[in-house]
């Protein structure tokens, strides 16, 4: 693979940041997105753009093959079994929601108990707050050990049979953990608990099977994986959407609508109300050809190198601390604390120097409290990242060390 | 942003300041005091005032934690503001509120003396609400009263 | 306005369908978009593209300020007070759920009516009903009389004091109604309801003016308005929204998160958990400022005239009934029955002639019982329809006619 | 689409079929009934069917509303299948299925007879549930025996 190449395909590389060539290390944020995918959406507008369903006029038959054909895509691209598991929506956060009001609402009584960990992103854990709080089940979450690891010995313990749900981070997007997903649903399974991922950061960086997971439930974002913004993923296990009812109301979800009652239609239509972003689900399928054309494994190596070459650049830095897995594998990024300055000092004096990082809480404020940071650094890496751009960043920071000591 | 406007916006002063806070502290109670955050940032000050029987504030200490702008602009208003009247105080906010949002001519440019050093904020929009954050929670203290 | 130098500014219209030019009349369906909302998409992948807030570095910032720049557009566009009325949502059906999660979710409780009509389209009545199930309250209906006007002496008899919610729509998809907005408003607002305007077919082809209109939520599709798929809106009036609780959890909507509760932010950030569809808001503020440049009013006059014409000529096809206001004003479109063929045998004639029709019961079966037909054709417009594409139309309906008989 | 292949899928044949459905009607019980919809478009078809002690369809009617294509392929299937063995029935249901849908040879061709005038189908991938919904009343409502 020639990664340098690669580059061209990306046209927002190609400038000028504060006088710098940009070096762009928010990917975990959100991804840029190589021409192919933008030109699939021009194509659409250009050409095939129509509401789909119901469709018996040229284009919008052409739409709706777009936009199921996607479906397909996406499912193969997860290893679902029918692409009827596929549900779009608006991204991560809008998947854990319909699973938090749909599925806990249908199922959680007081008593059961929704597990989920300390290290969770807002939108993998707030959702839960609510689905608690209106169902009556009790939120518990699996403590995070200094490491950046998940205390598994808590979680045997945690896991009783009165959990009914267990809803987990595939990779963190403030340390980098890789979660052992897949032992983690197994065990949930054994007790009769249905598991979520929340795969946000680790799809399209490594290969994600939800077969080989064998959790119920996985969500994605399209933004973070060369995709369009606004559309997003939920895989459901068939036997288990049977099961759900609806969550949004509306348009094409239905059967037969009386004034005032009306019957749903099978998943994946039954959860998706009203017109979807076809142009968006048509950007997500090309990126997913994209991706797989390169070949994640190989995207999946390339991230460790940028990683491992990330963790002894930045490790050499005076009054620099790393946080997450100090050895092992671990998500494309590096979240880091300085003693010399505070996070938005350090992006701020990066953005000088072209670089783009991005410096908070990554939305993980329990987390952070964790680990007594008000917030940190996080450079984080993909595809069109090369090691040239964390000897830089690496340079930057060691100046930024120097300017604000 | 060049090297010189970052530089500026990161004077050694300024530095000095977010390195060792002046007023850094709590005062004990009875006295005014007020909690301000930008939630998008995560920034943090607490503030404490002790106002005399003219309206003068007579002590003021905050805590707090954040960026450098954030900390060493609220540590160099305590510094300018003790022994100010609130009424003073108030128009010292809206000139300093002037010189970083760049929204015209401060009234009284020669009364804010060393907190002019800020002024590079005006090049870095984003960092406003950093460098406002101190006099948004003291504004908040004293009319909490 | 030269009407027909403006269909150069929309690529997808110069194409052959079945080897006649494409005459496309499903706008009320989804819009076509010009060259310019094309452009604005790619330019923001191309240069600007990241993650909006917490926004410190160059691309965060230009995305962020794009994003709510869009904002301003649309608060602007349709007269909010502040553009902190502006909620982005998918679509109208997404704004619909969102009001009947949150608001009614909040203040309804058994023995409060919600109070809707007999023309609504599907997702401005099932969330409702929803609602209803969930809350306990009950849902009426305005009856629709025989010209396809709402029976305003019902509505007098329905508006009791137990009304909470009035929800309408401001022009029916699938007659052409416009409704009178302003005076059921005000009358609602009487009696102490809040309202709610479906305005997903009057936004962008006649003047919408929240304050005008006086209605407490107004919603409606960026793609029905030249607009990309995926963005819609949700305006609320701030007294409203304040008061209003969260509906999806998430990133971006909290202010303090522990891991078992969380405190909001307010509106309208409290009401956008996750990544939003950045682009698409961008490509909505484009539309927007393309549709102003024409003038709104003109686009009405345009399709009164567009109306008018169509109305005349398809009357006079024998065995075609026009469903729908006979007099007066109207949307854009033109709803009929063939009593020569079923609608789907006339949409597939259609699109082998080039002429993009839509049959069925266009997300209203309760109205298509109401007037006894199984589903009907629709015709519909927009500032890139031609009187002399209404004649090919009428040419061919015809010529079905003879066929078919 | 061609002026030809639309004409072909609606013949002259099909239009008479679709305005004079045979086998119009109802039966009274005792017999097998099923319901068949189309929900993307709204086509619909009742179907009522006699079975002998041979499970041969001694009698069958049908009802419904919809695009021509759905109501003549209802019509055009009860003319065909009545005094056929439910194996048979299954057997032309699967040939017919190959035709419209341009799925392989029918086993059978000459079996099939009028209903290979709906082969035009083939083009209108969109119109194929019309043409089976008909069929797959009459499998659901021998299977439901
Ligand atoms: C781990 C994780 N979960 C969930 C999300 C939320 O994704 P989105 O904002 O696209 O809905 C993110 C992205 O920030 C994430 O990193
Ligand atoms: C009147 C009306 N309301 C609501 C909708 C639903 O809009 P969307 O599918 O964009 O959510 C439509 C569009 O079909 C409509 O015409």
């Amino acid at each position: 693979m020639d990664w340098h190449r690669l580059r061209e395909d990306f046209p927002i590389l190609h400038q000028e940041v504060n006088g710098h060539p940009l070096i762009y290390l928010d990917s975990a944020a959100s991804s840029q997105k190589p021409r192919c995918v933008i030109d699939a959406i021009t194509r659409y507008y250009e050409r095939d753009n129509a509401n789909v369903h119901r469709a018996l006029h040229a284009l919008s038959m052409r739409a709706t093959d777009a936009f199921e054909a996607a479906r397909r895509t996406v499912a193969r691209f997860i290893s679902a079994v029918t692409e009827n598991e596929i549900i779009f929506t608006r991204g991560t956060t809008e998947s854990v929601n319909l699973v938090a009001y749909a599925w806990c609402g249908a199922h959680l009584k007081p008593g059961d108990v929704i597990l989920t960990t300390g290290m969770e992103h807002h939108s993998d854990l707030v959702p839960w707050q609510f689905a608690a709080r209106s169902t009556g089940a009790t939120l518990k979450h699996i403590p995070v050990l200094d490491d950046g690891s998940l205390d598994q010995e808590a979680f045997e313990r945690l896991l009783t049979p009165q959990v009914k749900l267990l809803a987990l981070v595939h990779i963190s997007n403030s340390l980098g953990t890789i979660n052992p997903v897949r032992e983690m649903c197994a065990k949930a399974r054994a007790v009769g608990a249905i598991s979520f991922v929340d795969a946000a950061q680790s799809t399209g960086h490594i290969p994600v099977n939800v077969q080989e997971i064998g959790c119920d439930f996985l969500a994605f974002s399209g933004h973070k994986i060369c995709a369009p913004t606004g559309i997003g993923v939920l895989y459901g296990r068939m036997a288990v959407l049977e099961k759900m009812p609806p969550w949004h109301g509306g348009g094409e979800m239905i059967l037969n609508v009386t004034l005032d009652s009306c019957t749903y239609k099978a998943p994946p239509a039954r959860f998706e109300a009203g017109t979807p972003d076809i142009a968006g689900a048509i950007g997500l399928a090309s990126a997913i050809d994209y991706l797989e054309a390169i070949g994640v494994s190989h995207i999946e190596q390339h991230g460790l190198e940028l990683t491992s070459h990330a963790l002894e650049k930045l490790g050499c830095i005076e009054g620099l601390r790393i946080l997450g897995p100090a050895t092992g594998p671990r998500g494309s990024l590096v979240s880091f604390h300085c003693d010399f300055a505070h996070p938005h000092d350090i992006v701020e004096w990066a953005n000088t120097h072209g670089i783009a990082l991005r410096g908070g809480h990554h939305c993980t404020q329990p987390l952070m409290k964790r680990f007594k940071v008000p917030g940190s650094t996080r450079a984080s890496f993909y595809l069109y990242n090369t090691p040239q751009e964390i000897d830089q960043l690496a340079e930057v920071l060691d100046s930024a060390r120097k300017f604000f000591s | 942003m060049s090297p010189e406007e970052l530089r500026d916006l990161y004077q050694s002063v300024i530095l000095d300041h977010s390195h060792k806070p002046r007023n850094h502290g709590e005062l004990p109670a009875p006295c005014l005091h007020a909690h301000g955050d930008n939630p998008s940032c995560g920034d943090e000050i607490d503030i404490w005032v002790k106002l005399d029987d003219q309206n003068r504030i007579s002590d003021i200490k905050f805590t707090g934690q954040g960026c450098a702008i954030s900390q060493a602009s609220a540590s160099m208003m305590t510094v300018k503001i003790k022994g100010k009247t609130t009424a003073e105080a108030a128009a010292l906010r809206e000139d300093f509120r002037r010189i970083v949002m760049g929204d015209g001519k401060p009234l009284n440019e020669d009364d804010l003396g060393e907190l002019t050093l800020l002024e590079g904020v005006q090049k870095f929009p984003q960092r406003v609400k950093c460098a406002m954050l101190g006099w948004r929670a003291l504004e908040q203290a004293i009319e909490g009263a």
